[in-house]
């Protein structure tokens, strides 16, 4: 709601944007602290509406005390980082952009915390990882934060992905979505032989968003984010989104060896890495990163533990943790902000003059030093505590003494963060002068501190009864006894402590020393590896795709085939494709001659391949032994179709080829040839074999008997091929000249603006290096075919009318028409022929299409279904029975389209060249004025062009 | 009447062509074919701008029939020489038949007269439309077969095309 | 129920009229037959909804013997898609001015939706492929609009292998008829059934045959390798209309495949099957993979849509009822981000001039927030985080395709290519909208193709389509619902064949 | 009889065919497979009109009249490309 | 009256096949292209001819109907060959004006030039106003 | 010889050459292979009604021996359909020509292709 909010205010002011978001936090902090209190005594609140109920997605959310715990955290740090945002962002920020990112993650990251249904958690928490996304790139000219987004975004997002699979598992194990059924059923879970599965799964989501090891990575390079983002997402909250959903987890996943081994020992060694590493950086903000780290590591640390008491440490760290740690990130966003610099190195002695900085600094660092008498002393003592009672593989010594030696380290990086910054000598960075911030920035982590301290100084009256409950809730039973408090007497963890306070203090001593032997040794860069990795697999991986889907038509054909005759080559070796017991028909000496014809003729296309006019004769030749077979096989609408489809064709081609280059060279090589020859013989054997065996099995009594019976009762047509065209199957007709209208659309489409541009340059360039006879109308020609139009046209009416009854039909007709028209261009020329035309193809084919729809449309009008048709035998007197079919008229939109399709093609075609040659001046003029306008006048000039011939 | 039917000649054949592919004559086709006959010329009049008046009279016929009896002995000619004249000895030659026709369709028609009688095919006109190539494939004397074309065919012709 | 096809079929001829003279008129009909189509389609798909199977004779002719259109759950919902997706890419490319970069922009456009809901309608297998013809020629048409040298080149190779996919189809068909004696889809299903043991072989090579072709209509590995460059290569907002192209050999195998080749096929029982389910995971690979080298918005948003088809695929090469239903919706769901992916390259590469729409950084552009929170937005959905649909599809498909042989296979491919696909486009966005090069001294300004026309107006279609992503994650619940009727429509063919041919059959 | 003779008639044709595959293929001059293409097509007309007799049936007549008027055209087309290159001016 | 019918029908039809088999068979053996070109005139006027008035005493005297159509297959033709025949020539004329190799000049050698000053219209466009251009204006 | 073997292997020889060209470089032969190929698919889908020699489907009162219709009325609607296709294909290819200056079939200039 808030990012909605802040989305329509953008143009408001930055006040306004800041009381919306402080609002928004505000109200939900309020809304939970009323339910707190029914909570906190046990009553869970709930809300669930149905999503997505086929799937188990429910938006039901709840509120137990953990979650009220980490909403509260969540809206309470949220609403303090919206005020020092305020303070901190520059006048020209776009805080709109900011905040509505920052309550967009505010609002997933409460959701992960109120979620009872594992896969709206699941929703939520890929979310915050976007959220964290675009936080992190906020300022987005930087290189460093666009990557830090990225790879945080590829690290926790990819985590997010393994935890999907792990939630998901998670459900279908305990046979629920629903997080209380889950929780329940853990011995179920735990008894599933997916259960390593799942563990493995939701760790990996759990430990890439708290930034485990070894997924800690991204964390450091998420500090390119503003401060108030890194206080917030990257300290407080977000990343111990992990961490919840450990804890949120715990009843079902904890308890085994598995969880222990795994969990415990990635904890542990995060917190000692990322100590050991937070030691020796000199960015305070790298500083309190791998502290973080480190920190995060504990608190899994010691949900992995397994008991009880250390879930109450866990959770009351997550507490001081959220204190102090953000209020040290604010803190070193002040001094970034004052000083102009983050370097350690370059700062020293603040404390004279930005006391007040100071002193909320050195507050902060000792909490996460575990100095009393602070909240982060008792969490710590918690852990030491802790860790001294837990063995690790039999090894009772090995976590307490490295949770100790954690301990010294942590204490020794926070140490060294507050006085190196705040006492010594002075250096004051980039800023002569600095000075105590304003109350806006620094109210948020001053109270952040007081709370710090107060959590030291009243642990129980503070946290006490969210901390048991917290803890009740996540171990799911009673909470176990507990007691915060400072003072817990001589115990192991004291002197743990002690010990670890005091080396911290030598080793601060040793300093100088040890960082320059650091400083020497080998730090691998995870970024550096990160970037490098990735931008090798994609480079990799471009150079593979690039050769897969190199543009290749050859290879996209050569593809199909292959694929193509494989499955069939499977079918046929597996199930056998055998011949059938049809008798076959014996074959004439005729037949015999023509087939030689053909297979001779297809040779030699082949064998001419490159000699393109002889090839095309060649085809002829197959084209006249098909129409022969047709007749000979009983097809005499076929044949005739065959013929004036063969000779529009031809024309078509001998126009095409008049364009194209000369005798080109031979452009594949004899491999290539051979292999292409191998998959051409496979196929054709192959296509052959089906023929065969289609052919030799006997025929079964199918839909085409009805069709017989049918054609002349119901279609009123003895002709059954065409009443199957026209009526019984008048739709695929219907679709069929679609097919045509659309191709002639197209063909135009693509011919017009061919005279122009390049194609209208190399047309006029185009010579032909054949000498040509200047006879351009031959006479005898051209007088027969004035002849031959009429008698054409008269044979293509025939044709057309009596196609209902016998061989011939509209799209016949059609061709006869187009071929007697072309006939004329071909004659004649095409200006002498176009001034002569009555009608334009766009007309022609636009009238057919509308007349065939229109004639099924007029069955509807008749209350019968589209395309139905209807005919009489009507007597008229003199002229005798004649026949009336509705069918006819759906035909002559067949032959409209037809003849508009033909036509559109060839002359468009015949005279594309010739347009180039008179477009030449008007491209002069077009050169000079930019792209866009001349593409205007393109249209302009052609829309012209086509004005003056109608 | 000129309006309504601009050239009968056509009109008449595209009647009888009709009826032919009718294959019979019924009232019903005759009306059809009428109607065809009236309009489809009206309609290519546009590709036909100047057409020469024709006599479909008595010339007209005889012109039919003597080319139709020459066709056919030709035919029994040329049938001997491919199969029984070898090719050396065969005199092939090129003729050139001067004109005097005047209008394209009649040039047409005497080019088309020549080529359908087997031994003559008639090879193109000249630039100025005064001369025809004729190839013949077995000619004993130019002049005397030139003689026989113009006498034969063109003579009628012009007198059809009057 | 025949509206769906008449309607452009009547409008493309009218629009073809009226463009030269009445721009005006002529946009106003295009734009409501979309509408009218809309309607239709909804109407159709409310009637649908009582989960009876409706079949209209064409020419009233009885099936088997004539063509019969069947409008199930299925069908219809596709039509609604279709119809949607026209209206919303149409809406753009007349905002845009991209229908007047060439002559015929919107009779193809119309033709094109008449073969899709052909398509979709049909109860005819000769039929559908006519349909598809249609829908194919008029792709041609659209592709190659706008013309220039790569998009005729790219066009030659797309029209060729089509045409010999063609071939493919017309040679299964006629093995079919040749065993079967019938077009008919019910028809088919009864008599595929009922055939003898010496025609197992030759019914297996045909089902094969026919899926290869729709294999290569909906680019499935390896019979991808056109789509890549014919989608980069072509118009944007025709691109847009083209993300449901490759959904239609989708939807043929889904229509095919149960009622025909389903169990009773005999040796041609779920004919794809060893097959399929490989070939999906691979595509998926490829297409993220893709995402993530792509070196242009417009081939990487194709990669996208090759990544969709995979991810798709998946679960329907399970043949299940539940996975089918999780395909169904992500099938929806891939449609629209796929074509706001396009439609987002469009506007931002109309705003970026020279650059276009290659992922390299170049001086800040007008509008670029606006479009970098689309490309946000529509990468979101392509790639299936939440909070968009995709993510919701992801985890219906894991949900569903749960203990199905190969579900390990299966959900790792789904979720690391997801992953590759998150950093692909997290590299591209950073890149295109966060990166800047600084204006170079003295060189113009970023120069936008469409420098008159830069309107907010360009934003509205493609934000129309993730609001109605959007829509449909919130509305998941009933989608789901429905695709869950669908699937199981489709997983009893015997109902099907009951509805079209009779019940006493 | 007549049954017999049209066969004879019709092997005659077939071999009339098969003198002008190969003169179609053998050329030399392009004139030469123009005209093989031309008589091609002349006796594919002849054989029809005996199919059409042999059959007893009418109903090839068409193909045999379609292609006397269209065959030739696709002969004048071969002719004009080489004669101008374009076929349409 | 059938034995008549019959006898001319037979003599018809293999007078026609001779006639396309001997046209055929001038195409194969006559040496150049232009003697050849004489092959097919036989064939498509005596040879189809013969086989079309076959088929219509046939028809009357096996099926008692008379039709007529055939011997539109022969107008049709008797229009188109002479143009290809024509054409044919034109592009042998041509070619060998032009040189070509694999076009021989036929027996008759090169063609003579028309007397006057023009040449063939193959060779030289057809002057304005003359029968050979006329034609098409 | 039987006239379904004439026909089949009439189908090999055509499928086999369209294959060989189509995979071709230029355009041309590739428009040549695509005729060849369809010449081949409608044959295909004429051959599946089974071959009948000189039974027309032309109704007539009590015949029923006839050739099946219905492939003949598929076959023409395929033939049409090719036919709009290779129109298109072939202006295409020559549009795609005249704009790129190479007739390969992927618009590369030559000399290419040589693996």
């Amino acid at each position: 709601m808030a990012v909605v909010l802040l989305m329509a205010a953008r143009r408001a002011s930055r006040q306004v944007h800041v009381g919306i978001a402080a609002a928004c936090s505000a109200g939900g902090l309020a809304v939970l602290l009323v339910q707190a209190g029914p909570v906190l005594s046990g009553r869970t609140a709930t809300v669930r509406l149905p999503w997505i109920p086929t799937l188990g997605l429910d938006v039901s959310l709840w509120l137990d005390p953990l979650a009220l715990l980490f909403a509260g955290l969540i809206l309470s740090i949220g609403l303090l980082v919206v005020v020092y945002a305020h303070g901190y962002l520059g006048k020209t920020e776009p805080t709109a952009r900011f905040l509505s990112f920052l309550m967009l993650f505010q609002g997933a990251m409460v959701g992960i915390a109120l979620s009872s249904n594992v896969l709206l958690m699941l929703v939520f928490w890929e979310l915050t990882s976007l959220a964290s996304f675009l936080l992190i790139g906020f300022w987005r000219d930087q290189a460093d934060a666009r990557q830090g987004a990225r790879m945080a975004l590829t690290i926790t997002g990819g985590g997010g992905l393994a935890l999907i699979a792990g939630m998901v598992l998670l459900g279908k194990a305990a046979g629920s979505y629903d997080l209380a059924t889950i929780l329940a059923r853990a011995d179920l879970v735990q008894a599933s032989a997916l259960y390593p599965a799942i563990l493995i799964l939701i760790l990996v989501g759990a430990f890439t968003k708290s930034a485990q090891f070894p997924f800690h990575f991204w964390l450091p390079h998420a500090m390119a984010a503003p401060t108030p983002v890194s206080a917030y997402l990257h300290s407080a909250t977000m990343v111990k989104a992990g961490v919840f959903l450990l804890a949120r987890l715990w009843p079902v996943l904890a308890g085994t060896d598995w969880w222990f081994f795994v969990v415990t020992s990635v904890g542990l060694t995060t917190m000692l890495f990322g100590a050991g590493v937070a030691l020796f950086r000199h960015d305070l903000k790298a500083i309190l990163a791998y502290s973080t780290i480190s920190q995060l590591g504990l608190m899994v640390m010691l949900l992995g533990f397994g008991t009880g008491a250390a879930v109450a440490a866990a959770i009351f760290h997550i507490l001081n943790h959220a204190a102090f740690k953000a209020a040290l990130f604010m803190h070193a966003g002040i001094v970034d902000h004052e000083t102009g610099t983050r370097d350690i190195k370059r700062l020293g002695g603040l404390a004279a003059i930005m006391p007040l900085t100071a002193t909320l600094g050195v507050l902060a660092a000792a909490a996460m030093a575990g100095l009393p008498p602070l909240g982060g002393f008792i969490s710590k003592e918690m852990m030491l505590e802790q860790s001294a009672h837990t063995s690790w593989h039999g090894q009772a010594l090995l976590v307490p003494v490295l949770a100790t030696i954690a301990a010294m380290l942590s204490a020794a990086y926070s140490l060294r963060y507050a006085v190196a910054l705040h006492f010594g000598a002075r250096r004051t960075g980039a800023v002569a002068a600095p000075h105590d911030p304003g109350a806006l920035l620094l109210a948020p982590p001053a109270i952040l501190g007081v709370i710090a301290l107060a959590l030291g100084i009243l642990p129980m009256t503070l946290a006490g009864p969210l901390v048991a409950a917290a803890t009740a809730a996540v171990t799911g039973g009673a909470a176990p006894h507990l007691h915060l408090a400072l003072w817990h007497g001589l115990n192991p963890a004291l002197f743990m402590s002690l010990g670890a306070v005091a080396i911290a203090i030598l080793l601060l001593w040793l300093y100088p020393a040890a960082a320059a032997s650091v400083a020497r040794l080998p730090s691998p860069d995870a970024k550096q590896m990160f970037d490098r990795a990735l931008a090798t697999s994609v480079d990799a991986l471009r150079r593979l795709s690039g050769v897969i889907h190199r543009a290749s038509l050859q290879r996209y054909l050569a593809v199909l085939f292959v694929t193509a005759l494989a499955l069939a080559g499977e079918a046929a070796w597996r199930f056998g494709v055998a011949a059938g017991a049809r008798a076959t028909t014996p074959a004439s000496p005729v037949a015999v001659v023509a087939w030689a014809a053909l297979i001779v003729a297809t040779a030699a296309v082949l064998a001419v391949d490159r000699r393109r006019y002889l090839a095309l004769v060649f085809i002829s030749v197959i084209g006249l032994v098909m129409a022969l077979a047709f007749i000979h096989l009983s097809a005499p609408d076929l044949a005739l179709t065959q013929i004036a489809v063969e000779v529009v064709t031809i024309l078509l081609m001998l126009l095409a080829l008049h364009l194209l280059p000369g005798n080109p060279p031979r452009l594949s090589a004899v491999s290539r040839r051979v292999r292409d020859g191998a998959i051409a013989l496979c196929g054709g054997l192959g296509s052959g074999w089906l023929a065969w065996a289609v052919m030799t099995r006997p025929e079964r009594a199918g839909i085409s008997r009805f069709h017989w019976n049918n054609s002349y009762s119901g279609g009123g047509g003895t002709n059954v091929v065409n009443v199957t065209l026209v009526d019984f199957r008048a739709f695929d007709t219907l679709g069929e000249i679609t097919v045509l209208g659309i191709a002639g659309l197209t063909i135009f489409a693509l011919l017009e603006p061919a005279a122009h541009g390049v194609a209208g340059r190399r047309l006029r360039e185009w010579r032909s290096k054949d000498r040509f006879s200047p006879e351009r109308h031959p006479m005898m020609f051209v007088m027969a075919t004035r002849l031959l139009l009429p008698l054409a046209l008269l044979v293509g009416m025939y044709i057309f009318l009596r196609g209902h009854n016998q061989p011939g039909g509209g799209f016949i007709a059609a061709l006869v028409f187009s071929i007697a028209i072309l006939l004329q261009y071909l004659a004649s020329g095409f200006d002498w022929t176009d001034v002569r035309r009555r009608i334009s193809e766009h007309q022609l084919i636009g009238m057919g299409v509308l007349i065939a729809v229109a004639t099924g449309l007029g069955s509807l009008v008749f209350g019968a279904p589209f395309l139905t048709s209807s005919f009489d035998h009507v007597h008229l007197p003199l002229i005798g029975e004649f026949e009336l079919a509705t069918a006819m008229l759906f035909d002559l939109g067949v032959a409209l389209v037809v003849v508009g399709a033909v036509m559109m093609a060839l002359a468009q075609l015949a005279h594309v060249a010739q347009r180039a040659a008179k477009q030449d001046p008007a491209e002069q003029d077009g050169a000079k004025q930019d792209s866009t306008k001349q593409d205007s006048t393109k249209q302009g000039s052609a829309k012209q062009g086509r004005e003056e011939r109608s | 009447m000129k309006n309504l039917l601009p050239h009968p000649g056509l009109s008449a054949m595209l009647l009888i062509v009709w009826l032919l592919m009718a294959n019979s004559i019924t009232v019903g086709g005759l009306v059809l074919g009428a109607v065809f006959a009236l309009v489809l010329p009206k309609f290519t009049q546009p590709f036909w701008p100047d057409r020469p008046r024709m006599r479909f009279g008595r010339p007209f016929l005889g012109y039919l029939a003597i080319v139709l009896f020459d066709i056919v002995v030709a035919n029994f000619q040329v049938a001997w020489l491919i199969l029984f004249r070898r090719n050396r000895d065969l005199r092939a030659r090129w003729l050139v038949v001067p004109i005097d026709l005047t209008t394209p369709e009649a040039i047409t028609m005497l080019a088309g007269t020549i080529s359908l009688t087997p031994g003559t095919v008639s090879s193109d006109v000249s630039a100025d439309g005064r001369f025809l190539l004729v190839h013949g494939l077995d000619v004993a004397d130019e002049v005397a077969e030139v003689a026989r074309i113009k006498s034969r065919y063109e003579t009628r012709l012009q007198r059809i095309f009057a | 129920m025949v509206a769906p096809i008449v309607v452009p079929a009547v409008t493309a001829p009218i629009t073809l009229r009226l463009m030269r003279r009445h721009r005006g008129a002529a946009l106003a009909i295009s734009l409501g037959a979309c509408v009218a189509m809309l309607v239709t389609a909804v109407v159709l798909f409310a009637a649908a909804q009582d989960d009876a199977i409706r079949s209209y004779a064409l020419g009233n002719w009885p099936a088997p013997f004539g063509i019969v259109l069947v409008a199930d759950r299925l069908a219809v919902a596709m039509l609604v898609l279709a119809a949607v997706l026209g209206t919303v890419v149409l809406g753009h490319a007349v905002v845009t001015g991209a229908d007047r970069r060439g002559w015929h922009f919107h009779p193809l456009f119309h033709f094109q939706l008449m073969g899709l809901n052909g398509a979709f309608l049909t109860g005819d297998l000769f039929n559908l492929f006519v349909f598809f013809e249609v829908l194919l020629i008029a792709s041609y048409g659209l592709m190659l609009h706008g013309q220039g040298a790569l998009r005729l080149k790219t066009g030659v190779a797309y029209v060729v292998v089509n045409i010999v996919g063609s071939a493919l189809f017309l040679i299964a068909l006629g093995l079919l008829y040749g065993l079967t004696s019938t077009l008919n889809m019910a028809d088919l299903a009864v008599k595929v059934a009922a055939l003898g043991a010496q025609d197992q072989g030759l019914l297996r090579v045909a089902g094969l045959l026919l899926m290869a072709v729709f294999a290569l209509k909906a680019a499935v590995v390896p019979l991808h390798l056109w789509l890549p460059r014919t989608y980069a290569a072509t118009m944007p907002v025709v691109a847009a209309l083209f993300a449901i192209m490759t959904k239609v050999g989708v939807y043929a195998m889904i229509r095919t495949v149960p009622l025909i080749f389903g169990a009773r096929a005999g040796a041609a029982a779920w004919v794809p099957a060893p097959y399929l389910l490989p070939a999906a995971m691979l595509g998926a690979a490829i297409g993220f993979a893709g995402v993530l080298t792509a070196r242009g918005m417009r081939e990487q948003a194709a990669f996208a849509v090759l990544a969709s088809t995979g991810t798709l695929l998946m679960p329907v090469a399970l043949w299940q009822e539940a996975a089918l239903a999780a395909a169904l919706y992500y099938l929806l769901q891939a449609v629209l981000a796929g074509a706001a992916l396009f439609l987002v390259a469009d506007v931002t590469m109309r705003r970026r001039g020279q650059y276009a729409d290659a992922i390299v950084p170049s001086p800040r552009f007008a509008q670029q927030d606006a479009a970098g929170l689309l490309y946000l937005l529509a990468a979101i959905a392509a790639v299936g985080l939440p909070p968009l649909a995709g993510f919701v599809g992801k985890l219906l498909i894991l949900d569903a395709s749960f203990a199905a042989p190969g579900w390990p296979a299966v959900w790792a491919t789904i979720l690391a290519t997801t992953m590759i696909g998150v950093v692909g486009f997290s590299r591209s966005g950073s890149t295109l909208f966060w990166k800047a090069t600084p204006q170079v001294e003295g060189e113009a300004l970023v120069e936008p193709i469409a420098s008159t026309r830069r309107s907010r107006a360009e934003f509205i279609a493609p934000a129309t389509l993730l609001a109605l992503l959007a829509a449909l994650t919130i509305a998941a619940g009933w989608v789901t619902m429905q695709t869950g009727a669908t699937a199981a429509q489709i997983m009893a063919p015997e109902r099907y064949v009951a509805a079209v041919l009779g019940a006493g059959r | 009889m007549i049954a017999v003779t049209l066969h004879v008639a019709t092997a005659g044709i077939a071999l009339a065919l098969l003198l002008n595959l190969w003169r179609l293929l053998r050329g030399p001059a392009l004139g030469d497979r123009i005209v093989a293409l031309d008589t091609m097509v002349i006796n594919a007309i002849a054989l029809i009109v005996l199919i059409g007799m042999i059959g007893g049936r009418d109903t090839y007549f068409e193909a045999a009249l379609l292609l006397a008027m269209v065959g030739f055209v696709s002969t004048i087309a071969y002719c004009k490309f080489i004669l101008r290159g374009d076929i349409v001016e | 009256m059938t034995l008549v019918a019959d006898i001319i029908v037979i003599v018809l039809l293999l007078l026609g096949a001779g006639f396309a088999l001997i046209g055929s068979w001038g195409l194969v053996r006559l040496p150049t292209t232009m003697e050849r070109l004489h092959g097919p005139t036989k064939a498509t006027t005596l040879g189809l001819g013969a086989l079309l008035v076959a088929s219509v005493v046939h028809a009357q005297a096996r099926l008692g109907v008379w039709t007529a159509h055939e011997l539109l297959i022969s107008l049709f033709l008797f229009i188109t060959a002479p143009i290809s025949a024509n054409m044919i020539a034109k592009v042998h004329l041509h070619r060998a004006r032009v040189g070509t190799v694999d076009e021989p000049e036929g027996i008759a050698g090169p063609p003579p030039r028309p007397s006057g000053d023009g040449d063939w219209a193959t060779f030289e466009a057809p002057r304005r106003d003359t029968p050979a251009s006329t034609a098409n204006s | 010889m039987s006239l379904e073997f004439l026909v089949a292997s009439a189908i090999a020889a055509l499928v086999a050459g369209g294959i060989y060209l189509a995979l071709r470089g230029r355009t041309f032969q590739v428009v040549l292979g695509l005729t060849l190929l369809s010449y081949a698919v409608n044959l295909f889908l004429f051959a599946i009604g089974r071959l009948v020699v000189d039974r027309p489907p032309l109704w007539a009162k009590g015949v029923t021996d006839h050739a099946d219709p219905l492939p003949q009325a598929l076959v023409l609607t395929a033939i049409v359909i090719t036919f709009g296709m290779t129109a298109l294909t072939v202006i295409l290819s020559l549009r795609s020509f005249l704009e790129s200056g190479s007739d390969q079939v992927d618009g590369v200039a030559e000399p290419e292709d040589a693996a």
